[in-house]
Parts: structure tokens; C-alpha cells; sequence
């Protein structure tokens, strides 16, 4: 038999191994972008394509500041990534809680019905989402933005949020409740702390939907100075000719701050959250 | 502060009946305990007063209020859970301040003070910023115990608060528990498995066995005047002897036979089949004239007292006597086993106790 | 067996009446349920409302009328070969993307979950892919697979596989699964993270319980880790099934459905016939009909998933 | 929610643009003008900036500027109209204002186009912008094709780069053989993905030969022998001679131009910009530029002409016309498509040395004797969508040029009918 | 089957020290029964027995292997979790049956026979096809004992098996363990705070405190003749007795003072300061002359017998006595306390014994 030592260290490499071939995969892709924002311009339109950058220059993220508001971009989606987030947690939370912890009738027609919503391409109702953006009177207004992607965030945040309450263990809600806690109590000072994996997984489905979504800020808003980052790109792509680097160059910035909300939000997931607290 | 009463209370799980029209009241300022098999419907019926569990039919007081549609939160109960049921992500301190906090009437100042006396009692006052899960299970049943002593409620339910710790805590601890709950002088209903715990700690004990009640009274008065065999049998570590014995008239008294017996003792008693049940410390044994016969398979040294396993000469059937330290008989000896009238209990076929002579009359249930 | 009739009351007053004391008594869950239905209702209801209407109208983009049809835009799509094609090219993009969003999204997580060194790192660099709008990836992709400009071709031809750019979305045969592994790549950290939440909830003490009964790494994978991970698979797999099903922007924006319509799926046909063609009613009835197969789906997968009896 | 759809539907004039239309809620002292255009690059995003800022000052007006990416252009158009929040004035491909009419969104300006204001455009452009007898639109600018061709490349390959002989199909197509056999750079750019710009590639080849779109009466006739004889030629070109890129079928229009703009194709049909773009990148290799190859039936260089209209909606319409006037001032035009690379619509423009003696625009102004656009059909995207298809099936070699387009023909009758 | 040996096993968590240079030997077949004070360290010791918890330093050895980097599933030990830690998602049948499914040693057949004869003898027979959810406390436990019975490991592992079983189940699992036991041979450490179980079931016993070994040895050498203070105050119970007192050399003794002490003993120990230890049934209780005075605080009755809680005449310090339950002095009553010689224990300073007499040594650790 192999010596433990040994093999926990063999345990290690497997791991890392499985790891480092799998970021090496993900990464690729992003890798292309990447590197291609180092080139020139002519050098990303060669045939074939250079893997590296032969003369690295970091000219374009010198230019992006004249040339782009892309700062303005980033502010402008963190402000509907934020109030998506915000609006989507308020309605999903006590919905998936009370079909979690009460049986009641048309508990399943509700989480069924909430699901239907994601069964119609947002380009398809988009038709009649400008209807009811206009009838609310917030076309071109941040919310024209934020409420619809709420609606198409919303369905997930219930069952995610549905699915993880259940497995709280109930005898923590007893044990409050005994406790004197009140209902809201209980959720923000027991559950959701236990919740946290799932808030944090909601929380950032939510934010990057928000994020990355073109769609709405395209059909909803008009004025240049609401852009977020996927729509102030696409502005960026004229008719004729794109300034590709240019274009890359700020969906890399884009995903910058984000690197350093996930790093945040990271610290948060804590593993085995519910162990040593009851005896079953 | 409160007196609690539960009448005619019945809780259906699905198709099991776990509690079945449960009736008594606990006076107010009482300490009472309950026992009964695992599976008999305790935790559940502390439960159903916690309003943790809704209750199938019946009704519920606390105070003189009906609480069957009264939340939790608003009953002021603390409860041990019998499975502890801490806070995983709040340090032992917080988890025991929990309650506390939560209502406004302490200052920070008091609550720090209630939990470190708390912590003290219990005796982990250095575990304070410990999570849960870095605590042994008897520091976890500690924790949750301390959570509802610092906590100033009308009524203490505890499930097994004890059935963790070690014999010396466990000592320690239940003079603590009833000198708190004398000081404060709350209502308390305490489940425990622990015959000396259910002999000492109770003004009552209640047993519960298969959803019913089968007895409440005073601890001696259970242990003396068993209502019935099945409590006769529960109370009292070993527990009693019952021997199947036939009764006929005799002479000054009712001469008894069957399974070992053949002997006549001064008694009155209706002519029939009884069940015969004798403690284990009510047994004498020696070599001179008992009331039967036994052979003896093992003696087992317990320290203060030795047990001794027999067995009747023919059948078979296990008795069990309490004997001094010092008396060690050899295994398959025969020894004679005796006892006094006073200590010998009689037992119908539905397994009610059977008065004899002038004993009172067993106090009934509730 | 008749002990629960026993003991709960029949309740008494007429069916209103019964009714109303139910609701009183749950009126907590549904205050609770109310606003995410209403909000729900109050959004996205008039704009579902409204494909259904429309897809009895001819509505053509040109006019202002819509003239009632009826079903006939549903008998034409019945009829049409182009429906079970799109249905097979659908079917097949929603089961390998799924799978491979699922498969992958697992494998991250599984090495994610524990306490590594660098975790940080890792989780956050595997969410990367997430944080690029999905327009963009498809851009970035469609590039990377370019017969010309690519680094697939890049790379294959240093390596020597090809001397001449090949074109995989030019390929008939293959353009789908160009497409798909886009879709793979941007659908995966989102599972990787569902996933790497409910590992997390897993209370260790089972594996530890397991590992005393003898579970080898991978049994306790199967009997601990996939039971516990149910309700999450089930979220997760379904509502990728449901999103796969209609993602327009990876295929519209890589291949437009092209080419010859082989990586067409139902989504981007009716984007053609509804939006681009101008056919609204054509369209909606398209998106109905659609809707109907991942209702239909749904019902069915909840049911298979909860079939224990055991909730969701 | 929602009053019903058919009331919002319509979108018939300001009567029902209560609250929407522009946004003008700021104030009622300032009146805001939406100005929706499409496509707007970085290269010519100052342009629009500066000028608008210009009108604003002049008119004492917010002017609120929206550019949507070609893409998603009408689809926005489309969703804004509907949805009662039509902009102002939008600047747009004249070929869709059969489909907007058709929803009454847009105000004819017939009147201003009779007048003074109209007299300044070359009249075929104007006319351009003209549906069912009305003007709808001013003529923003128009863009036509011609053959570029990589002189590098022609003389790696032994071709005279000054005298390319590209005068007809055959001789690019011997061109394309000769380059093919002596050089590594695919020869020909052809379009193929599926795109609504490959149809514009081809028309040119289906033109030529003697083939249409739609008869007079407008019923489709893609399926002409000319038709099969173009797109036997133009499938041939990758299938049996196999001169062009690789992977055709993936190839949009933009793919091949870029590949030209690189340096690394032989020969391309595109825009005036693309010798722009050469010129203002690093790339260095020559290029010339040749009319756009002659077939059976003579020559064609499809030609598209940009409109800017007046919606419906609109609540500030005096306004609307004033920026229509002031973005035609003479300079301001010059400007415009001297720097995008659009054919000017002013005849005064256009008459500039500029355009006259540049070497980029000269062949293009040439081009314009034998430009042709678009036929004017409410529903074009779905008839070039099946062109498209057509297209790709023979170049994939999926069905025989024949097949295809009968299959095509039958498809458009049933659609048209 | 396998003997499990540690040697010198450390275990630190963090900063604490939960296990101590822990070193013994379970002999291959026998029954150890481990016991001490809540947080000693005795699940760890278990823990790391089983591979859940790395061993910070020392070596343990199961069979003739060092298994410290052996992992759990290639230990072939089957263990009862103090918390349990049954598989919520599986029922009660298949809990039990899990071990078994994964080894390809048994037949379908076997299983089921397997689990349902557990099932009989855990009493739980009709709870087969729940979910652990729906169980009371007391039947997840039999459930998780239940689980490794039915496998037939080389070591059990016991963590408070029982503790949550009420008196009389638990009397008689007792038995059926120790019958189960000898029947397979399995080596087996057995965690218990229950004085009984400790006394009866093993064939030694491990006394631990804070995370070190105190003493193992037979039951009735820790009983008799404890190592240590420690060990001498947490066998028993009630537990012994402590008196301080100087000892000075007399006539044919020693004499006693201090303490309510003023006595003289015919024993021989160096002059010095010691600790007295006597337990509560060794002391006779009566008013002819003893070794000592004390004043009656309570009276408690016990069913079999009487506990006397009692405080000497001047300063505080209380001493228990267990007399017969006909004993009933009056509380406030001065009352004489005598015992034999044989019965008492000398403790030094630190807390060893000090053998008197001819006694033989105390069994030394390991
Ligand atoms: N995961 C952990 N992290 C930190 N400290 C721990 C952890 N687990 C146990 N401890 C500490 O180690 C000591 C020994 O714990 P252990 O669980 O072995 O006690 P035990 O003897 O089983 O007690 P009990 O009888 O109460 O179960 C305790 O003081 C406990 O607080
Ligand atoms: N949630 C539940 N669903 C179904 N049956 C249950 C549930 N909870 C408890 N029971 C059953 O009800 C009966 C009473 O359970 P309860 O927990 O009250 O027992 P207990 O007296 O506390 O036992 P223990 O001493 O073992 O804790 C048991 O037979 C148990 O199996
Ligand atoms: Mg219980
Ligand atoms: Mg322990």
C-alpha cells in the first residue's frame, strides 16, 4: 500500500491538475480578447492569427479613456446591476421563504407559474415589455431597465432561494422562534446568514444578468449618458467599420470591477455553514 | 408565574398517533417530570405546549389563556431542545444572548452579566467565542441549555438537557437547574431518561408511555404505588420483578403459585392469575427460608451494591436482586429470595394495581 | 387507517366559509407569495397576454391591421418541415449544451469546494467567462473559430493538424457545435456556482458517516453528494434547460441560425419570421407553441424529480 | 396595465403620444428633440457630437442623440414605434419606409422635398426616398460598390496591377484561377454566411445575368435562367474553382472586407470606405480600384441611399424640420461624407474637387451611372432572408442552383401572395 | 480481530490541546469502555481512532498496521456518532443497510435479514421505511446504533450510544451490545457518561481529563483502588467523598485532624497533608461513635435507598451518604459517620494515591 503521505500529495496534483487544465480551457477564450488588445489593430485581423501580440502595447487602454465614457459605463451598470439585485432579493426572498416553510394551495401553481415567465425569449416579449415600460411612464429611465430584468431574474432567485431554505435545518427557526424572534427576525437574523452560499450565487446570477444584458438598456433607454458597458460597446459598432480593439479593449475594463466584487463576495461563502448545530 | 393545562390534547402525525388525549395541569411554580420509552410522545407533547406543533385536537393553557392559536414567539417559553438546535454561525456567547437581545427590556450590561454567570454555571466560560460546531456534544448541550436559563420566562421546557454530560456535572447540574427554577420559580416540564434525575428533581413525575398517560403523581407515590405494571416496570433501575402467579384463598391469607412460587403470604386478595412484581432491592437473598427459590447466573459488581441475575429453577424468566457489596454468591447456586408483604405489588390481567389490605387507594392520575 | 379522521374535527360552514378560514389561517404565505406575483403579473402578463393573442391574428409589420386567423398560423407551423427541423436542431442544442453546462459546471465545483490553496483565485478567474456580456462572448467566439483570423486555426496550424483555416460555423455538419461550445463556455460558471452553493450545504458529517461505512470517494459522491444536491440539480438543470431553449443572442450573433438554417433554433426562427420578417402573428404563435413543449417539459420533470413523494 | 393593443398598436399620430413621444417633461421652457440614427463608429461619433451641440445652441433646444448598432436597428425602430415612443427624427435605410408607412409613423415631407430644399439632392436619390407618391425622407447619403482589387497581390501572381483587365465575370475569374495557382492568398472574397448583407453581395452577380427580384407587377422571379446562371457562377466559384476564402458559408461581408483591408485577399467587391479604411490603417499594400465586374446583361453596383424622416409621433415637427435643414448645410454634409465614406446627396457636394478628383470616389461616382437599389418591398427581409437561404443552399452544395432557386420561387409566391 | 494500539497521540485544535500524549492498548476482542468529564477529549480520541480527525502527532495502530494515514472507508470500523449524523434523505432501512450495499460481501438477502433482525432488537422494527426527520431523539439513536451493528467491522467505535434511551431499553441494549460483542469478538471502545454502563460493560476502563489518561483498568481496580483524586471523585456515584486532613504519626497509627476530623486510624502513612476519600455508601451513619460528626441537610429517598447530604459541624464542605431507605434522620440532627479502614483512600498533594497498609499497588496505566 502506498505511504498516506504520499498519496495525499498524489491527491494534490490530481487536483490542482484537474484545475489548472480546466481554468486553462475557460481562460482560452478569454485569453483571445485579451491578448488582442495588446495588438494593433491591423495585427487582430491577421490571417492567420498571431497568438501573441508581436509588438505589446498597452496604446488602447490609454485611448479608451478619450476615446469612450467607458467609466461612465461601468458606474451606469453597477447602478442597475445594484437595483436589479436590490428589487429582485426584496420579492424573491419572502416568496421563496413562504413556499419553503408553509404548504398552502397554489404553492405549485405559483413557483410553476413564476417558471413560465423564462419560457418566452426575452426578444419575443419584448414587444409588449414596451408597452408596459411606457404605460409606467419609466421609458428611459433607469428603471425601464431594472424592472424588467427583475422580472426575468426573479424566477431564479425563487427557486434557488426555495430549494436552499429547505435545507435549513427547521429546528433553527424553532429554536428562534422560542427565542422570542419575530418572522422577519428569523429571516434576516438566522436563515439568511445560513443562506449565504445561495445569496451569494443569487446575488451574482442577479448582478451579471443585470450586467451583461443589452437587450433592455437597447430597446429602454435612449439617452447616451445610462449606457452600461454591453450597450456603450455596441455603440461602438458602426456601420461600416468597428474598432474591434477599441471594443475589447473595454469589455476587458468591464469585467475588471467585477473581479474584484466576485473576490469580495467570495469571502463570504463559508463551507459547511450548518454543522454542530443540530443532533440528527 | 404560570400554570399549564393540557386538555384532552391528541397530535397526529400522518397516520401515527403520538399524543393521545393527554390531560393534566402543571400548577404554577411546579417543577414537573416526564418520563416514558423513547417514543412515547414526550418531545412531542413539549413541543405542542412550545406551539412548535400544532395540535390535532385538544386544548392548551398557559396561564389562563387558551394558546392553541398563539405563536411561539409570543407564549414566553424557553426551551432545551432535546437535539440542541444552536445557531451554527453565532459563537457560543451569541447564541446564549440571542433571546435577550432580542426583546428590549435588558441593557447590554445586564445581558453580558446573565451570560457569564450562565457560562460559569455551566462551566464554559471559556468557550464563549466558540462556534457550535468546535464544541464536544455535552459543551453543545450546555450551550443550549444556558440559552434558556439566562432568559426570564413563564414556563421552562427542557428535553433531555442533561443525557450528555458526564455523572459529576450532571450532579452538579441538577441542583443548579433546581435551584434556579425554585429562585425564579417557573413553571418547568423536564423530560429525562434519568431515573434519579425523575426521583429528585420533581414536586411530580408524568409517565407517558405509547401516547397516553399513565401516571402523575408525587415521585415516592409513582415509586411506591404504581397505578399500573407498565409504570411498576419504568420507575426504578433494574426494574422490578413480576412473576405470573395464581392466587387462592388460604388460610390467614392467599397462597400463590406458579413460575417458582408456592407459598402463602397474609394477605387478602380475590382468587385469580395476578401479576406479582417485587423490587430488585426488596428481594432478600440468602440461604434461609424465602418465598422461592433461584438459581443465580451472574453477579455484577456496581461498586456500592452488587446485582445479582437468577433465574427460577425451573422456567425461565430473569430476576434480579440488589444485594450488598460484600455478598457474592457463586453462579448456579440456588438461593432463597424473600420479601416483605409491605414491598410486594399486585397487578391485574390489564395490569392496574391491585390493592391489597388496608393501602390507600392510589391516588388518581391528574 | 382512520386515526387521523378521528381526531381532526370536521370542519364546519359552507364551503366560502371554509375557504375564507383557510386563507386566514395561511394569509402569511400569501402576503408573502403576493408581491413577486403581482410584481410578476404586472410585467411580463400583458406582454405573454399578448403573444397569445397575437398568434390568432395575421399581423403583418407593414399595417396596422391585424386581421383574426385563428389557428392557422398553428396548422401551417404543424405542417411546415422546417418546424420538425428547428424542433431537432432545438432539441439537440438544449441537450448538449445542458449537459456539457452541467457536467462541467459540476466538475469546477467539486474541485472548488475545498479548503485549496489559491481558492480565491480559482473561483473567481472560473467566473470570469460570466462577467462578459453575452453579445460579446459570441463576437469573441464567432472570432476565435474565424477560418482566417481564429486561434483555433491559429493553433491548429502550428500545431500542424491543418495547413488552411478551417470553417467550422461554415460547416453545415459541425457549425452547431461551434455554436454549442460557446454556449458551454458562457452557461458553465453560472452552474459552477449553483453547484458550488449546494455543495457547501452538505453537512460534512455525512461524508464523514459514509467514509465510516466504507464509501469510496466516488460512492459517496453518488449516495451522498447527488441525494443531497437534488433540489439544486433540479433548479439548476431546468432552468438551463428552460434558458438554452430560448438563448437567441450566442447563435444569432455567431451564425444568425445559418448556415442553411442548421444552427437555427426555435428561438431564432421566430426572431426571423416575428421580428425581422415582420410576421408578428406568425411569430407569436411560433413562441406559444415553444412555450407549450417547455410547460409541457417542466410538469413533466418536476413530477420525475419528485416522485418519492418527497417535496422539491 | 395595458389599455389593449390596439389602441397602443397604432402609434397614429400625437393624438395618442400624451405621454410619449419626447420625452420634453424637462421644463416646458426647452424643447427636446429626439434624433435616433444607426451605426454611428467612433470614426464619426465627433462629427455628430460637435453638430449637435451646434443645433442645440442655435436653436435653443436639448437635442437627445441615440445611435443603435445596424444590428438591432429596426427592430428598435420598430419597438419604439409601436410602443409610442417614436423618436423625432431618424436617420435610416431608405428601403424600410414601405414597412413604416404601412404603420402610418411617418409625416410625408413632400412639401419641403418640391421646394427649395428638395432642389439641392441629385434627383435619382431623391427619388429614392419617395413611396406611393409621397416623399418620406430626405436623402442622408448613398453608398455604391465597386471591385477593389490587391495590386501586391496581383503582381505576386504575375498580373499586370496597373491594367487588371477585371472587365468582366470571366476575366475575374481567370484573374482569380492565375492568382490561386501562384500565391497562398485566396483570390476572391464571396459571401455566404447567413446574413442579410450576403444577398447584397450576390445581387450583383444576379443582376448581371439578366435576372430580378420581382416582375412589374411584384410577384417574385428569382428563379429565371439568367438567376440560375448566376448563382451557378457564383457557387462555382468556391465549389469548383475554389478561388475564394475558405469556409464561405461563414463568411459575412464584413469578414471578406476585412480580409481585404488586411491585405490578405486578391480581389473584393465593397464600399468606398474600405480604400478609406486602407488608407487610414497601418496596413501597407496597394490597392486599385475597378468597376464592378460586367456580366451577361451589363453591370450593376447595388446602391443604397439613407433617408431621414419625420415620425408620426412627433410633437415638435417644425423643429424636426429645422434639423433636416440644418444638417444639409452644404459644409456640414461635406463633412459628413467626406469623413464616413457615403456618397454625398447634394449636388453641390458631390461637384466638389474633392469628391471629383479623388482617387477613392472616382470610380464611385462613376459606379453611380449604373448604381441600382433595392426593390421596394414592405417585406424585403423576408424575401432576402430567402434569397439568403437559396444562396447557402447552393453554395453549400446542398441542392443544385436550379433547386434552390425554384425552391426559393415557390416559397416567395406563397409568401407574396 | 484487530487490537488497536496509540501511541503517544496528540491532537491540538488551533491553540487547544484537546488530546494528550494519549497512549494504550485496546487488546484484540476486548470491550473498553472510555469515560470523563464533558470535553475531555473523548470523541476526538474516537475521531482520530477512525480517521475523521488528522492526529497532530503519535501513532495509531489498528491490527499490526499504523493506520494514521490509512483513510476512514479502509479502516473497517463501523462507529455511533454522539450527533448521530444519519442520512437525511434516506430511510431508516436504508440508513442501516448502507455499509452493507457498498461491501459486494452480501447477498440482498442477507441485508434484509440483516437490518431487520437490528431493527428487532433495537425495537424499531415498524420505523423500517421513515425518514431519520420523523423520529423521535431516542429512535435516531437506535437507528445510527443500528447502522453499525448490522456490519461486522474490526472495531467499533461507540459515542454515547445510549443516551438518549430511557432506563429500561437502555438496560436492556446494554446487554444485547455486550452479548453482540462477544459474540463477533469485535474490539470495541465504548463512550459513556453512564456510571452503569461503565461498571458493567467493559472489561477495562479508560478515565480521561483533559485530553490525558487518568487510569485503565478493570472496573473494579478504578473503583477500588483509583489512581488519582480524579479518578477516585468520578467513578462512583454519588462520588467519594474528600476530607482534608493533616495526618501526624500516634501510638499504632495515625491521627487525623482538620476537616470535622479528630481521629485516630490504625493505619500507617507518613506524617503530612492528605486528602481523605470515602465513598457515600461506606459510610455508616448512626449515632454511636464514629469518626466523625455531621449535621443533616436533606434527606433524598431514592426508591432503594436514602441519599443523606450532611455538612460538618463547623465550616462548609458537603458529604453525601447512601443509607438504607428505612434511615430517616431529622434534617438539623447530628449524626456520628464511621467506616472501615478498608474503605477509606490517602491522597497526596498532587492528587496520587497513597497505598496504606499492605494494599497492593494501584494497577499501573496501560
Ligand atoms: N472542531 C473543533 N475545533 C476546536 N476545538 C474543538 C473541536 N472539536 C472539539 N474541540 C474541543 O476539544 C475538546 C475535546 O472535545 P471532545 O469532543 O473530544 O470532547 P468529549 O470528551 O467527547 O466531550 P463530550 O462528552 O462533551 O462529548 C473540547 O474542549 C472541545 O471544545
Ligand atoms: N415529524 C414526525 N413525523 C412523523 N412521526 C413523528 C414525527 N415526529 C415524531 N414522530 C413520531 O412520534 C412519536 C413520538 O415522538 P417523540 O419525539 O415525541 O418521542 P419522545 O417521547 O420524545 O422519544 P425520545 O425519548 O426517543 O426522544 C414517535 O413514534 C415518532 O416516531
Ligand atoms: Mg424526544
Ligand atoms: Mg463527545
Amino acid at each position: 500500500m502506498m505511504a498516506g503521505q504520499e498519496r495525499s500529495q498524489l491527491r494534490k496534483v490530481r487536483l490542482y491538475g484537474v484545475l489548472i487544465a480546466l481554468l486553462g480551457i475557460m481562460m482560452f477564450p478569454f485569453y483571445a480578447m485579451f491578448s488582442s488588445t495588446f495588438k494593433q489593430e491591423s495585427e487582430i485581423f491577421s490571417s492567420p492569427a498571431t497568438l501573441f501580440p508581436s509588438e505589446a502595447s498597452v496604446q488602447s487602454y490609454i485611448e479608451v479613456w478619450g476615446q469612450t465614457d467607458v467609466l461612465l459605463w461601468v458606474g451606469n451598470s453597477f447602478l442597475i446591476s445594484l437595483g436589479t439585485v436590490a428589487l429582485t432579493l426584496l420579492l424573491a426572498i419572502p416568496a421563496a421563504y413562504s413556499c419553503a416553510r408553509n404548504d398552502f394551495v397554489g404553492k405549485r401553481s405559483f413557483l410553476l407559474a413564476v417558471l413560465v415567465v423564462q419560457m418566452f425569449a426575452p426578444v419575443v416579449l419584448i414587444v409588449g415589455l414596451f408597452d408596459v415600460i411606457t404605460q409606467f411612464g419609466i421609458y428611459n429611465t433607469y428603471l425601464a431597465v431594472i424592472i424588467p430584468a427583475a422580472a426575468f431574474t426573479l424566477p431564479f432567485n425563487v427557486w434557488m432561494l426555495y430549494g436552499y431554505f429547505q435545507t435549513i435545518p427547521e429546528s433553527l427557526e424553532e429554536s428562534a422562534r422560542i427565542d422570542g424572534a419575530s418572522q422577519r427576525q428569523i429571516l434576516t437574523k438566522i436563515v439568511l446568514p445560513l443562506t449565504k452560499p445561495a445569496l451569494v450565487a443569487s446575488i451574482t446570477y442577479t448582478f451579471l444578468y443585470a450586467w451583461n444584458r443589452l437587450l433592455f438598456v437597447l430597446t429602454f433607454l435612449t439617452d447616451a449618458g445610462k449606457y452600461n458597458i454591453p450597450r456603450g460597446v455596441f455603440s461602438m459598432v458602426g456601420a461600416l467599420q468597428t474598432d474591434w480593439r477599441m471594443m475589447l479593449t473595454v469589455s476587458v475594463i468591464g469585467i475588471l470591477p467585477l473581479l474584484v466584487l466576485f473576490a469580495f463576495l467570495e469571502e463570504y461563502i463559508v463551507a459547511g455553514m450548518t454543522a454542530g448545530a443540530v443532533k440528527e | 408565574m404560570s400554570k399549564v393545562r393540557l386538555s384532552d390534547v391528541t397530535k397526529v402525525y400522518d397516520d401515527l398517533l403520538a399524543v393521545k388525549e393527554i390531560d393534566f395541569t402543571v400548577r404554577d411554580g411546579e417543577f414537573l417530570v416526564m418520563v416514558g420509552p423513547s417514543g412515547c410522545g414526550k418531545s412531542t407533547t413539549l413541543r405542542m405546549i412550545a406551539g412548535l406543533e400544532t395540535i390535532t385536537s385538544g386544548e392548551i393553557e398557559i396561564g389562563d389563556q387558551i394558546v392553541n392559536d398563539v405563536r411561539p414567539q409570543d407564549r414566553d417559553i424557553a426551551m432545551v431542545f432535546q437535539n440542541y438546535a444552536l445557531y451554527p454561525h453565532m459563537s457560543v456567547r451569541e447564541n446564549m444572548s440571542f433571546g435577550l437581545r432580542l426583546s428590549d427590556e435588558y441593557e447590554d450590561a445586564e445581558i453580558d452579566e446573565r451570560v457569564n454567570d450562565a457560562a460559569d454555571l455551566l462551566e464554559i466560560p471559556e468557550l464563549l467565542d466558540q462556534l457550535p460546531k468546535q464544541l464536544s456534544g455535552g459543551q453543545q448541550q450546555r450551550v443550549a441549555l444556558g440559552r434558556s436559563i439566562v432568559r426570564d420566562p413563564d414556563v421552562f421546557l427542557m428535553d433531555e438537557p442533561l443525557s450528555n454530560l458526564d455523572a459529576k456535572l450532571r450532579t452538579q447540574m441538577r441542583t443548579e437547574l433546581q435551584r434556579i427554577q425554585e429562585e425564579l420559580g417557573v413553571t418547568t416540564i423536564y423530560v429525562t431518561h434519568d431515573q434519579t434525575e425523575a426521583m429528585t428533581m420533581g414536586d411530580r413525575i408524568a409517565i407517558l408511555n405509547d401516547g397516553e398517560l399513565q401516571q402523575i403523581a408525587e415521585p415516592e407515590v409513582c415509586y411506591d404505588r404504581p397505578n399500573n405494571k407498565f409504570v411498576a416496570g419504568f420507575i426504578g433501575s433494574p426494574s422490578m420483578n413480576f412473576f405470573e402467579v395464581d392466587v387462592t384463598e388460604s388460610g390467614d391469607g392467599v397462597h400463590l403459585s406458579g413460575n417458582g412460587f408456592e407459598t402463602t403470604l397474609g394477605v387478602s386478595l380475590d382468587a385469580g392469575a395476578y401479576t406479582l412484581g417485587v423490587r430488585p432491592e426488596d428481594l432478600t437473598v440468602g440461604t434461609d427460608e424465602g418465598h422461592l427459590e433461584a438459581v443465580v447466573d451472574v453477579v455484577e459488581p456496581m461498586g456500592s451494591d452488587n446485582f445479582l441475575y437468577l433465574h427460577p429453577p425451573e422456567g425461565d424468566g430473569e430476576i434480579i436482586a440488589r444485594v450488598d457489596s460484600e455478598y457474592h454468591p457463586e453462579p448456579g447456586e440456588t438461593v432463597s429470595l424473600g420479601f416483605d408483604i409491605e414491598d410486594i405489588h399486585f397487578f391485574d390481567e390489564t395490569g392496574d394495581r391491585v390493592p391489597i389490605d388496608d393501602e390507600p387507594e392510589a391516588i388518581p392520575t391528574a | 387507517m382512520g386515526i387521523a379522521e378521528e381526531y381532526t374535527e370536521p370542519s364546519a360552514g359552507s364551503r366560502f366559509e371554509r375557504g375564507l378560514q383557510y386563507l386566514r389561517k395561511h394569509s402569511q404565505a400569501y402576503l408573502l407569495i403576493a408581491p413577486a406575483a403581482i410584481f410578476l403579473l404586472s410585467v411580463v402578463g400583458w406582454p405573454i397576454l399578448e403573444t397569445f393573442r397575437l398568434s390568432f391574428y395575421e399581423s403583418p409589420a407593414d399595417s396596422t391591421i391585424e386581421t383574426y386567423v385563428g389557428f392557422q398560423h398553428y396548422v401551417e407551423i404543424l405542417q411546415s418541415d422546417i418546424f420538425y427541423q428547428l424542433l431537432w436542431q432545438t432539441g439537440r442544442w438544449v441537450l448538449v449544451g445542458v449537459a456539457g453546462k452541467a457536467l462541467l459546471g459540476l466538475l469546477i465545483a467539486i474541485h472548488l469546494k475545498g479548503d485549496i490553496r489559491g481558492r480565491k483565485f480559482f473561483r473567481t478567474a472560473f467566473l470570469i467567462p460570466w462577467g462578459i456580456p453575452y453579445a460579446i462572448s459570441a463576437v469573441v467566439f464567432r472570432w476565435i473559430e474565424h477560418p482566417q483570423y481564429g486561434y483555433l486555426n491559429a493553433i491548429l496550424i502550428k500545431l500542424g493538424v491543418i495547413d488552411q483555416g478551417i470553417g467550422i460555423l461554415g460547416n453545415p455538419e459541425v457549425a452547431w457545435l461551434g455554436v454549442v461550445v460557446a454556449d458551454i463556455w458562457i452557461g458553465t460558471p453560472f452552474m459552477a456556482i449553483i453547484f458550488l452553493a449546494g455543495l457547501q450545504s452538505i453537512p460534512e458529517e455525512l461524508y464523514e458517516a459514509a467514509a465510516i461505512d466504507g464509501a469510496e470517494k466516488w460512492e459517496q459522491f453518488r449516495y451522498i453528494t447527488l441525494p443531497q444536491l437534488k433540489s439544486v440539480i433540479l433548479i439548476a438543470t431546468l432552468l438551463s434547460t428552460i434558458w438554452t431553449f430560448v438563448s437567441f443572442d450566442t447563435i444569432w450573433t455567431m451564425t444568425g441560425g445559418g448556415p442553411i438554417n442548421t444552427t437555427s433554433t426555435l428561438v431564432i426562427w421566430i426572431y426571423q419570421v416575428g421580428l425581422q420578417n415582420g410576421n408578428l402573428g406568425r411569430g407569436a404563435a411560433y413562441s406559444v407553441v415553444g412555450f407549450l413543449f417547455l410547460l409541457v417539459f417542466a410538469v413533466i420533470y418536476l413530477r420525475i424529480y419528485t416522485r418519492g413523494g418527497d417535496e422539491l | 396595465m395595458g389599455d389593449g393593443g390596439d389602441g397602443g398598436d397604432g402609434g397614429d399620430g400625437g393624438s395618442d403620444g400624451g405621454d410619449g413621444g419626447s420625452d420634453g417633461s424637462d421644463g416646458g421652457d426647452q424643447q427636446t428633440i429626439q434624433f435616433l440614427t444607426m451605426g454611428v463608429g467612433d470614426n464619426i461619433a465627433e462629427f455628430f457630437e460637435k453638430n449637435n451641440a451646434a443645433f442645440e445652441e442655435e436653436f435653443g433646444v436639448t437635442l437627445d442623440f441615440t445611435s443603435v448598432t445596424w444590428d438591432n436597428a429596426q427592430q428598435t425602430v420598430n419597438n419604439r414605434v409601436d410602443g409610442g415612443e417614436a423618436p423625432d427624427v431618424s436617420r435610416w435605410p431608405a428601403r424600410w419606409i414601405p414597412q413604416l408607412v404601412g404603420k402610418e409613423a411617418l409625416v410625408p415631407i413632400t412639401d419641403m422635398m418640391e421646394g427649395e430644399f428638395g432642389d439641392q439632392f441629385y434627383q435619382g436619390m431623391a427619388d429614392g426616398c419617395m413611396y406611393q407618391g409621397e416623399y418620406y425622407a430626405a436623402p442622408w447619403a448613398a453608398s455604391n460598390k465597386c471591385f477593389y482589387y490587391n495590386k501586391d497581390v496581383f503582381e505576386a501572381a504575375g498580373l499586370d496591377p496597373e491594367d487588371p483587365q477585371l472587365d468582366t465575370w470571366d476575366d475575374m475569374l481567370s484573374a482569380a484561377q492565375t492568382i490561386t495557382e501562384e500565391t497562398d492568398t485566396p483570390a476572391l472574397g464571396l459571401a455566404g454566411a447567413d446574413a442579410i448583407e450576403t444577398g447584397s453581395q450576390y445581387y450583383h452577380y444576379h443582376w448581371s445575368h439578366g435576372a430580378d427580384l420581382i416582375d412589374d407587377e411584384g410577384q417574385p422571379v428569382v428563379n429565371s435562367d439568367g438567376a440560375v446562371e448566376a448563382l451557378s457562377f457564383y457557387s462555382d466559384l468556391h465549389l469548383e474553382h475554389g478561388v475564394t476564402q475558405s469556409s464561405p458559408l461563414s463568411s459575412t461581408r464584413q469578414d471578406i472586407r476585412q480580409l481585404f483591408e488586411s491585405g490578405s485577399l486578391g480581389m473584393v467587391i465593397a464600399h468606398v470606405y474600405t480604400g478609406i479604411n486602407i488608407d487610414d490603417s497601418d496596413a501597407d499594400f496597394d490597392y486599385g480600384i475597378a468597376q464592378v465586374p460586367e456580366g451577361p446583361a451589363g453591370r450593376y453596383s447595388l446602391n443604397t441611399i439613407d433617408g431621414v424622416s419625420i415620425f408620426a409621433q412627433t410633437e415638435v415637427e417644425d423643429l424636426a424640420r429645422d434639423l433636416l435643414r440644418f444638417y444639409f448645410d452644404e459644409d456640414r454634409h461635406f463633412e459628413y461624407a467626406s469623413s464616413k465614406g457615403f456618397m454625398p446627396t447634394v449636388e453641390a457636394v458631390g461637384e466638389r474637387d474633392y469628391f471629383q478628383d479623388s482617387e477613392n470616389w472616382a470610380p464611385f461616382i462613376e459606379a453611380g451611372q449604373y448604381a441600382r437599389a433595392r426593390p421596394k418591398l414592405s417585406n424585403f427581409n423576408e424575401f432576402n432572408n430567402r434569397m439568403v437561404q437559396a444562396i447557402q443552399e447552393a453554395l453549400g452544395d446542398q441542392k443544385s442552383p436550379q433547386q434552390a432557386l425554384d425552391d426559393a420561387q415557390a416559397d416567395l409566391e406563397e409568401m407574396m401572395q
